[in-house]
């Protein structure tokens, strides 16, 4: 693997968007776009592992499930130890950060496909399934701690209940969880020859919309660095760190647990490693309007998906490679 | 003001700010109070107790409605007296001042 | 013909779309995302029709012109009749209603279009000119319509001859029209040469676009299901029957006039089955203020749109093939 | 108001609202009426005499455009004056208040 | 106004428009001065002593933003008295005027 | 080269466009596709130009960039010495439409790749480095000749210097610009497997795209017909003029000095004729404010480019084919 084959264009179009930030360019794509982009990008991954679900057992997608829910609930419980009892963070702040950390970063693990294309690897169907169900199990967990917190804090519990019950049926209706769950149902569905009528649109050109995609995550990202300020040098310090704890959990559960081949087991490590900047923070500021939004945001956008794109996805491959004694 | 009293009428105009998620709630509201006329401006931001809300961030988007509605006074009175027990709920800030309507295009107060 | 083949991706998209809005899920797409859907969909089509005609005899395409005008005025009047005498709806809703009757709806052009290529089945060139022909003459009978009942009712007429001219011109200079037009113009002109680089982006990711379309209708579609109980039951119940009434005349016409293969009869009874949603709503809007929109809007998008995209096309195709004697 | 009269002008508010296809008939009048300054927010909605308007509906966009002008008193009976007859056609609705200008920015009113 | 004073609190609105590039600079201002509420709409045109500025030109896009602000007389004050010496770069205008604050919504005023 | 081939698809679309404002037509493209389809092409065309000079020999690619920073230093000079001297054009609005015919217009330099495209014609890769160079001097020329128009006019020189630092930070980190320069780097980084991937993206459907472009771009133009009556009968000459003039240093320098083939001589000859009307205009706007944008936008939009992409690129490469005695 040379470097060459390290400068997937992806990546590079992220750091082109970050870069333009920090030179205080004027280069701005509209809000829109962004948001079609995303739409177009989760449509196609959905038709993308329904199809490749189709022809595969279903049976063996079961420890897939385990595994991402396993993620979705174990990781935030982590993440909110680490703040609490090393960063002495205030607890409904943590409880807002650590349910990001249980959820995933549809856009990481979309580069990290990309990553794994231009590098001519495979990988299994399955991880795409984790993609979908990991975002419920975290904001409800998020639910939870917060509870906790405001236990612990004496607080009083107006509406937790109805709170409750008005998340979990958002967690199921999001639409960007359903238009991957739906996607997927679709790509499933139909027939190969209907199949091929749609994939010039939703597969040979998704690589390169991927590149506008990321171009606009780096100058959403490179936005988010002038906060760290703010935010503080532990918080920056768990928005490295963290990733790296998840990635240790999703490499160990990818290799021995799910017993995927070197490029499944990199997407196992990079959902566990990445965090939701799509579903969760909205439902954060709904559940704990106490917490501050530019803690969550500025770690998930500026820090973790950052060092995950740069740096996490070829250290997981390395990783991924490692273990399988390549 | 100089103009003669044919020009202009004495009104009421309101000036309501919640959440675009509650307008459709506040306009109902409206309706059911008799009114007749409003205009929405959406995708506005601002600050208030629960802190800034931003139209065009791009993670957590979160917008306010401004609603404007001119009205006589005995109307103004009774739409405040109906909007009030849900403005808490609703948040954001109602705002009321003198105007004056002038007189032209069909009465719609 | 399996269940499978009638899966089409485009026809899963618009359901996806629908059940993301029963479910009241938070799925919403920019709604100049649609626009500009909307716009590449017009141009690909023309293109495509362009291209097509040019290689074919252009006085052959008469009798769909004569027909596309039949339909135009003929439908309109059949409408108006049957919500008066038999719903006694109010003269002026009822003319405002029958215009988008006479006229045809795109999207369920395209759909039939895809329907038909995901089962291989081909068709004549000449239904297109008739989709770029029949929005203008329904608009012409709504007027007339308009101008009957407001006699009929005694009222004033007032301006009635420069609203004539002045929604004349906008039928002829009307944005989606024009650009039917413009592009059925260009793709005749061009050189295969020139017409195989634009291909790729017109042609190949077409179908997937139009998903993407469809989606974004099912949710449309779905937001005016709520309105069915102030519409009531005699008008929902129209939005179905109407569709079936164009689809008689359309297949007969297409089949024994025009005498197209199952491919173009299927085309040419959608475009008698459906009705607009795009020229003719503000045109009525502006000519008939005294009509409720939500009528119109709610059955062309809430109930004529989707019994045509779900079950008229697959039925029209089967009617198609039962005249051919297949 | 406690302010010292060098920081402020007594002036007044004209706030119209009209459909965005008349707004630019609207300001031609604005202008030559003499008007020096004008604040334009479109994409409204609203509901009037003629029923509700949504610039955001799928199939039916009618978009409202709302005029925020601050002139002085005679001034802004000139404009209501010159205006008044065209209100007619175009519809919404036209309000004035009285406010203060906050002297700083360049004049233009 | 014949409301009971426990419905209405007498205030200041302050109406504020400048270049959507000074917004932040403005706001930054404002929450300097102690403001604890405001609302902004972006995108919006107008004419002033710099001319027109559209905000939705093809080559030339000048955007405006219109903050409207409502607090107590004295706060409006010494916003006011903050805010002027900047007024004159950041040009547009500043409007202040009367209006009553119908209690309901928490205050953040 | 048979008429037929003439016919390439942008430039009818560009027709269709302007055909469109002319019968006051209501279409209409969301400004944000405008914005979009602007940010699709300046990173394809970026992209290609990289992949391209990756395998040309970069000191080849010098005397490129001295033409580049000739033209637009010199255009400018000559086109304020014309409006001034002939014209008696106020110095103002002289020094800003100056700095407007010293910059480029992507879209015409576009048209032209597909003109050349459509013919079958090959071109050099360095003429995109010209492209992404230009915009940047003619900013600062546009400052100094308006620092020499308000010297002679015995104005106040308030602040210039802080402006000019200003501006050229400006020019520097303009988003056009940036996003030019940082595709073609990421271009010439990617490996070429890498580069396939994305290639379906940014080249194969990128003909396709320039159409709607240029649709959208002819309704610009078209809104600006309406403006020639103020600005002008001596302006809207010059807008045909000043671009024949840039043609002609264009043409002698791209075959003498240069010395391209007849394809690279057409685009550097597009390059000087053509005008800029994206990063130029905001920069004089707040350099220049005493000047009247109507003047410069409606030469550059209304006249300039219109000319260019209708009449001035087929009549160019007629020039460079005679030149090169063919
Ligand atoms: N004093 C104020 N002046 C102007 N707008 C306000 C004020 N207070 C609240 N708002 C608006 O109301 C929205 C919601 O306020 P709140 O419910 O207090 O968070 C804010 O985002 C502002 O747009
Ligand atoms: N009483 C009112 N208060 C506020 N806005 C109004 C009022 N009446 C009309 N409007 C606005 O003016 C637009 C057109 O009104 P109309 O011409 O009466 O249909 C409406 O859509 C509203 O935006
Ligand atoms: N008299 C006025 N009434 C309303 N808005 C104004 C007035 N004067 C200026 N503005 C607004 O302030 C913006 C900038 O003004 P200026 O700095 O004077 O060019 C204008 O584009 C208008 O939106
Ligand atoms: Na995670
Ligand atoms: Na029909
Ligand atoms: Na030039």
């Amino acid at each position: 693997m040379s470097i060459s084959s390290l400068l997937v264009p992806a990546i590079l179009f992220f750091a082109l968007g970050m870069f333009a930030c920090i030179i205080k360019s004027d280069l701005k794509f509209p809000p829109d776009m962004h948001k079609m982009i995303v739409i177009y990008l989760l449509i196609g991954i959905g038709l993308h592992g329904g199809k490749a679900l189709a022809t595969s057992n279903m049976g063996d997608a079961l420890p897939a499930v385990w595994a991402a829910l396993g993620f979705g609930v174990g990781l935030p419980i982590i993440a909110y130890i680490i703040l609490r009892g090393i960063g002495r963070i205030d607890p409904l702040n943590a409880a807002a950060i650590s349910a990001h950390y249980g959820s995933v970063s549809a856009g990481t693990y979309m580069t990290a496909v990309a990553f794994l294309g231009g590098i001519g690897v495979t990988y299994e169907a399955y991880p795409v399934i984790m993609l979908a169900i990991m975002e419920s199990p975290a904001i409800m967990i998020g639910l939870v701690l917060a509870g906790y917190s405001r236990k612990i804090m004496g607080g009083a519990q107006k509406g937790e209940k109805g709170m409750m019950k008005h998340l979990m049926i958002e967690a199921f209706t999001n639409g960007s969880i359903l238009l991957l769950f739906g996607s997927m149902a679709i790509g499933a569905a139909v027939s190969d020859t209907s199949y091929k009528k749609i994939e010039p649109f939703f597969e040979t050109i998704f690589m390169g919309a991927l590149c506008i995609f990321l171009a606009d995550m780096g100058m959403e990202a490179g936005k988010r660095l002038s906060e760290f300020k703010k935010v503080g040098v532990f918080l920056v310090g768990f928005g490295v760190v963290m990733p790296l704890i998840g990635a240790f959990f999703g490499i160990m559960v990818g290799h021995y647990y799910l017993q995927y081949s070197i490029g499944g087991v990199t997407l196992v490590t990079v959902l566990a490693a990445s965090c939701s900047y799509i579903a969760v923070p909205p439902a954060m500021r709904l559940a704990i309007p106490e917490a501050n939004p530019s803690f969550y945001l500025t770690l998930s956008l500026g820090c973790t998906f950052p060092f995950n794109v740069v740096i996490g996805i070829p250290l997981y491959y390395a990783g991924a490679q490692y273990l399988a004694g390549q | 003001m100089i103009m003669r009293p044919e020009t202009l009428i004495s009104m009421n105009r309101i000036e309501i700010v919640v959440d675009e998620e509650s307008l459709s709630d506040l306009l109902e509201l409206c309706r059911e109070a008799g009114v007749r006329g409003y205009t929405v401006i959406k995708q506005a931001g601002g600050l208030g107790s629960r802190g800034e809300r931003r139209p065009d961030d791009y993670a957590l988007e979160e917008k306010n409605a401004v609603v404007i509605l001119a009205c006589e006074e005995k109307q103004a009175e009774r739409i405040i007296m109906s909007l009030r027990p849900k403005l808490k709920e609703f948040g954001g800030m109602c705002l009321i001042s003198d105007c004056q309507w002038v007189i032209g295009p069909a009465a719609s107060y």
